[in-house]
């Protein structure tokens, strides 16, 4: 169920350049359900910011109730966020939308990431993992100074690491390591920027697969049509990315 | 006991709050978090005869106190709205005002004739002022001759009393207003969403994709609130009045400036029960102010 | 090197920045913060016939990222503005726009040609949309017809290019600004302030001793970019545009809408520096966004 | 010289009922020169809400580069900026306007303030008692919760304590309490609601007065023509608040 609750902040650092890893704790922590659902966050009491910031779920503690959330401060409202201290508490709007489906995974899956695109693939591995499913993580990031999480998602599984400018890992983009790899798993989940989305679907078109899409929002609930994307599925209709997705099959979103 | 009931033309409301049009889809969402029953009302989202699909994304951006959006009138169509969105409040205790949206004259009149016979719709709001698309909407409550020939026009087919929905893009905001009450409406609806722009700094983009977007949230509290307070000296019709409310003051600043009752748009994406949360301090509020009732409140300022 | 001039119609500028009318008084005060040569230009407080008293107080009023204010043109008149303002202003170096008010066409005309001759007065901004005062002002603004004429009478006088100051409370900026254009107008400034009110929720009474009053700062911002944006698109007239700018990134939005220059009002009250802090920070913004010159910028969201 | 500064807050502590005492350091300090001058502070990076807030100086600390203000937190602003921390930074512009002219007094002055008027006369106090003037310090508050300072008045002269409900002190007004005192003083000085400043002004029409007034404020220094004043000396003029004032000459103010 969907709750509005004033979380408390357990824990906020910066676990790389801009990058922030922020844990809290409260009921709504227990609703949560499916690994790349996301929340909506208010970051300041006034309205200015106004608009609730969508963050996704990194990782889910349901025993201490808490999650944690990687976000990059960025705009007005990331760094707004990521001046908040353990003991504030935290407007979170959540669990929203619709994550990545584990129980289509039949062996082996492939994780593909991209910048602020990785940390919903982190609770996805785990729980990937927990139901025997073995997880390779094809991770993609700006620069050395930007990667984060990379031996959590080593203890899970083979990780692969591209930068751009090929300060760590492989230099250039996750298509470049995917070049590489055995097309040898059943299921890809991605999450990234659009056009590495893309690149993505046309690397396996013969592969079952998940996206995680990104939209501007208003409501993030559904009701104000803001978050729309053109679907494959109907001429006259559009699909949701806060309520229908974020997380949507391969082929189904037209971008 | 604290009156918190209001009596307008069709509608006869628990409570003088009720969500914005296009700020809560049909209901559907905002169901999932508290029961619509509690609302005063719920104006849906603009229908229009086919389905829409509106603007390309991006469709809003934040501004300061605000947002700017051009979602440009999506919706399933009269269809849809009449055979399924409909159907679906029934379960609820709460009148529904549809919001009625068009390219042409024609387009209005078969909207509101088919909408306004659906059994829970107690009144139309015809929106003569939506900035975000290319033809009809805003160009409709600019001129006071269009738009009382549109109100006529409408209220000779409607079986429901009709409000019309205002735009503040206007330099005369009462000549509008009378013009529409010539024209035979039982009541207004203001303000729509004035009209703005963002860039992407960067680039110098416009970030909305349809390049200028309705600016709606407390940045537009002021301008509303002078227009309400100005047109309900002019003319006899209730208002119906938004544009900013995201707090329990803020409705009774609307009641005070002459509104009948107050919708909540934007205010729904920051808190999604700013609704019942008002509904519930009210009483309270009035109270302190040492009213019993909203009634007592309507039009206060006017007579100070 | 990072060229900052810009050159419109009497002026010479040596950076887009200036305070906007009203938001500076005579420059008196300011000048104890700072150097007033750094900036721009100065719009100074609009001037009239006779010493003008203004409306009683509050005159100002808070509201989200934004605030009215109903000050009444209050200004020690012509006489006092030319044998003492003025003179004092000339041991800086940098223009003056006068801002030229008043309740008859022959006020402006009074004003306009006798301003126009201070010999640090390089433009006039023809102020036809100020919202606070019974008569003149805003009438001026809302009607082509009348602004065409008014337009035409002070260009016959004044010995300098006209800047005419246009008000966003209408419903067709663009065909103001025609008219203007067509009255021979030099150039345009824009925005004035939205018209708008607020309450004291307790009393219900409006703050603002004058009831109504003029919405400036970051709430309006979007509709002033809107509007520049629309003017700079239909008329050959440059632009200094205003409304809500308080940081660099406000500058360089408002010139890639299509103004030529931008004036800060509001921000000089938040923040005193606001005007030399963005001066200073304007050669690396527009270097980060690969531009050397300010005039490459103008009009950018057009060309895209 | 009026100066902005982001100072450093050292003290921020409740000493009465929604009444908090606020203690800044910075070199602004140093450029503090009159009792009954103010700052005009920022409370908020954010632009919600918008505009300084006018404070008055209470205590000023030179050699620490420190003063003190007192303030009552009832709408937004003072809410926001009792939130503040010790560590935190304050934006300040100030010191600003003219104050209580210290060298008026002869031998003995009546110091009369009303609620959050009262601060500015406790700086006042200290400097006439340096100069060697008798002060008299007449106080009026709500009610015995909004008391503050009453020992540090009593360490400089007699203090007189009113209340509006009688919990504290005389019942009533100060004006009830004036009556009650000789008028063997040469000078006095008020800050308080407006209604009270009148009061004051009539009981003594003999005596040299000076007044602190209030009124909403855009600019704070001059600029904006905010916070005038009709004045006895002009009938084509106002006066402004915040630079010509806020403290005036007994019978020079219309309000
Ligand atoms: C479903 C979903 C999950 C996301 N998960 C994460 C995450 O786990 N970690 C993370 O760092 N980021 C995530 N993002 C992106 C994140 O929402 C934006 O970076 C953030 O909203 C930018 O806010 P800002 O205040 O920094 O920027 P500003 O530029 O101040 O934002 C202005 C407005 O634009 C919107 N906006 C700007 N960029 C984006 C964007 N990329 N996507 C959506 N809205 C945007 C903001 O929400 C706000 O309304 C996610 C986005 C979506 C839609
Ligand atoms: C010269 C001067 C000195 C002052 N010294 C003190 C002091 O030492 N301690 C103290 O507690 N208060 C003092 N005040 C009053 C104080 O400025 C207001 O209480 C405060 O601005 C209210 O802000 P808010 O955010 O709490 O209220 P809000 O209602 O949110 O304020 C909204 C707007 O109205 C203005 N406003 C509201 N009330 C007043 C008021 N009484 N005077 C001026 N502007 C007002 C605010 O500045 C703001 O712009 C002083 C006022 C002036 C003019
Ligand atoms: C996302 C969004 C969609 C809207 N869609 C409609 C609409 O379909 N029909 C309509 O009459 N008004 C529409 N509006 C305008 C609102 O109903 C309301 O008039 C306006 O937003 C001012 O109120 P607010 O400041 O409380 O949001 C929309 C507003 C927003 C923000
Ligand atoms: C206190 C105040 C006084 C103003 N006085 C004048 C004036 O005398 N003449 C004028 O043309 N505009 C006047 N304006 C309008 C400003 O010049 C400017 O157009 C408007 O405030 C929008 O800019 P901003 O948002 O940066 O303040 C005034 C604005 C304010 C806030
Ligand atoms: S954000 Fe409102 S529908 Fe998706
Ligand atoms: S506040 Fe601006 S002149 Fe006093």
């Amino acid at each position: 169920m969907i709750k509005q609750e004033r979380m408390q902040i357990i824990k906020q650092q910066e676990i790389a350049k801009h990058i922030f890893e922020l844990t809290v704790q409260g009921e709504l922590a227990n609703e949560m359900a499916e690994p790349g659902q996301f929340v909506h966050i208010r970051v300041a009491d006034s309205f200015e910011p106004l608009l609730r910031r969508p963050i996704s779920v990194a990782s889910i503690d349901l025993e201490a109730s808490q999650f944690t959330m990687i976000y990059r401060a960025e705009g007005r409202g990331t760094q707004l966020l990521a001046e908040k201290r353990p003991g504030d508490t935290l407007d979170v709007l959540g669990p929203l939308g619709h994550g990545f489906p584990v129980e289509e995974a039949q062996k082996k899956a492939y994780l593909i990431g991209g910048g602020i695109g990785v940390p919903p693939l982190y609770e996805l591995a785990k729980q990937l993992n927990a139901r025997g499913i073995e997880t390779v993580h094809i991770l993609g990031f700006e620069s050395k100074q930007a990667v984060f999480y990379e031996d959590k998602f080593r203890d899970l599984g083979d990780t692969h690491i591209a930068t751009v400018d090929g300060s760590h890992g492989t230099q250039g983009f996750v298509t470049h390591i995917l070049n590489e790899l055995p097309t040898d798993f059943d299921t890809y989940y991605s999450c990234g920027p659009t056009a590495m989305l893309e690149a993505v679907q046309w690397a396996y078109p013969q592969k079952k697969g998940f996206l995680s899409y990104e939209q501007r929002m208003g409501c993030g609930i559904g009701a104000c049509f803001a978050c729309v994307c053109r679907t494959t599925k109907s001429e006259t209709d559009y699909i949701k990315v806060c309520s229908d997705g974020p997380v949507f099959p391969a082929g189904v979103v037209i971008s | 006991m604290t009156d918190l009931t209001v009596k307008l033309p069709g509608l006869d409301l628990k409570n003088p709050i009720m969500p914005a049009s296009g700020c809560f889809g049909f209901g559907k969402e905002y169901a999932q978090l508290y029961d619509l029953s509690q609302l005063g009302a719920i104006m849906i989202k603009a229908t229009t005869v086919e389905t829409r699909l509106g603007n390309p994304t991006p469709r809003v951006a934040e501004t300061a106190s605000g947002m700017l959006n051009a979602i440009g009138l999506q919706n399933p169509g009269l269809e849809k709205v009449t055979g399924q969105e409909l159907p679906w409040l029934e379960q609820y205790d709460v009148p529904i005002i549809a919001n009625v949206a068009g390219t042409t004259m024609e387009d209005y009149v078969e909207v509101a004739k088919a909408i306004s016979q659906a059994p829970n719709v107690r009144a139309l709001e015809i929106n003569i002022s939506c900035p975000n698309v290319k033809q009809g909407g805003i160009t409709f409550g600019t001129d006071p001759d269009v738009a009382r020939e549109l109100t006529r026009a409408v209220k000779e087919v409607s079986s429901v009393p009709v409000y019309i929905k205002l735009s503040p893009n206007v330099t005369n905001i009462v000549s509008i207003a009378k013009a529409v009450e010539e024209g035979g409406a039982d009541g207004i609806t203001m303000i729509n969403t004035l009209l703005g722009m963002r860039m992407d700094t960067k680039t110098g983009r416009p970030i909305i994709a349809n390049i200028t977007g309705g600016l709606s949230g407390p940045a537009i509290k002021p301008v509303a609130l002078r227009m309400v307070y100005e047109v309900s000296q002019h003319t006899k019709l209730p208002i119906i009045g938004m544009g900013g409310v995201t707090n329990v003051d803020d409705v009774i600043d609307f009641l005070s400036a002459g509104a009948s009752a107050v919708a909540v748009g934007t205010a729904n994406f920051v808190n999604p029960f700013v609704c019942p949360e008002i509904i519930g301090q009210l009483p309270e509020r009035l109270h302190e102010l040492g009213f019993d009732s909203v009634e007592q409140l309507v039009g206060r300022s006017h007579r100070l």
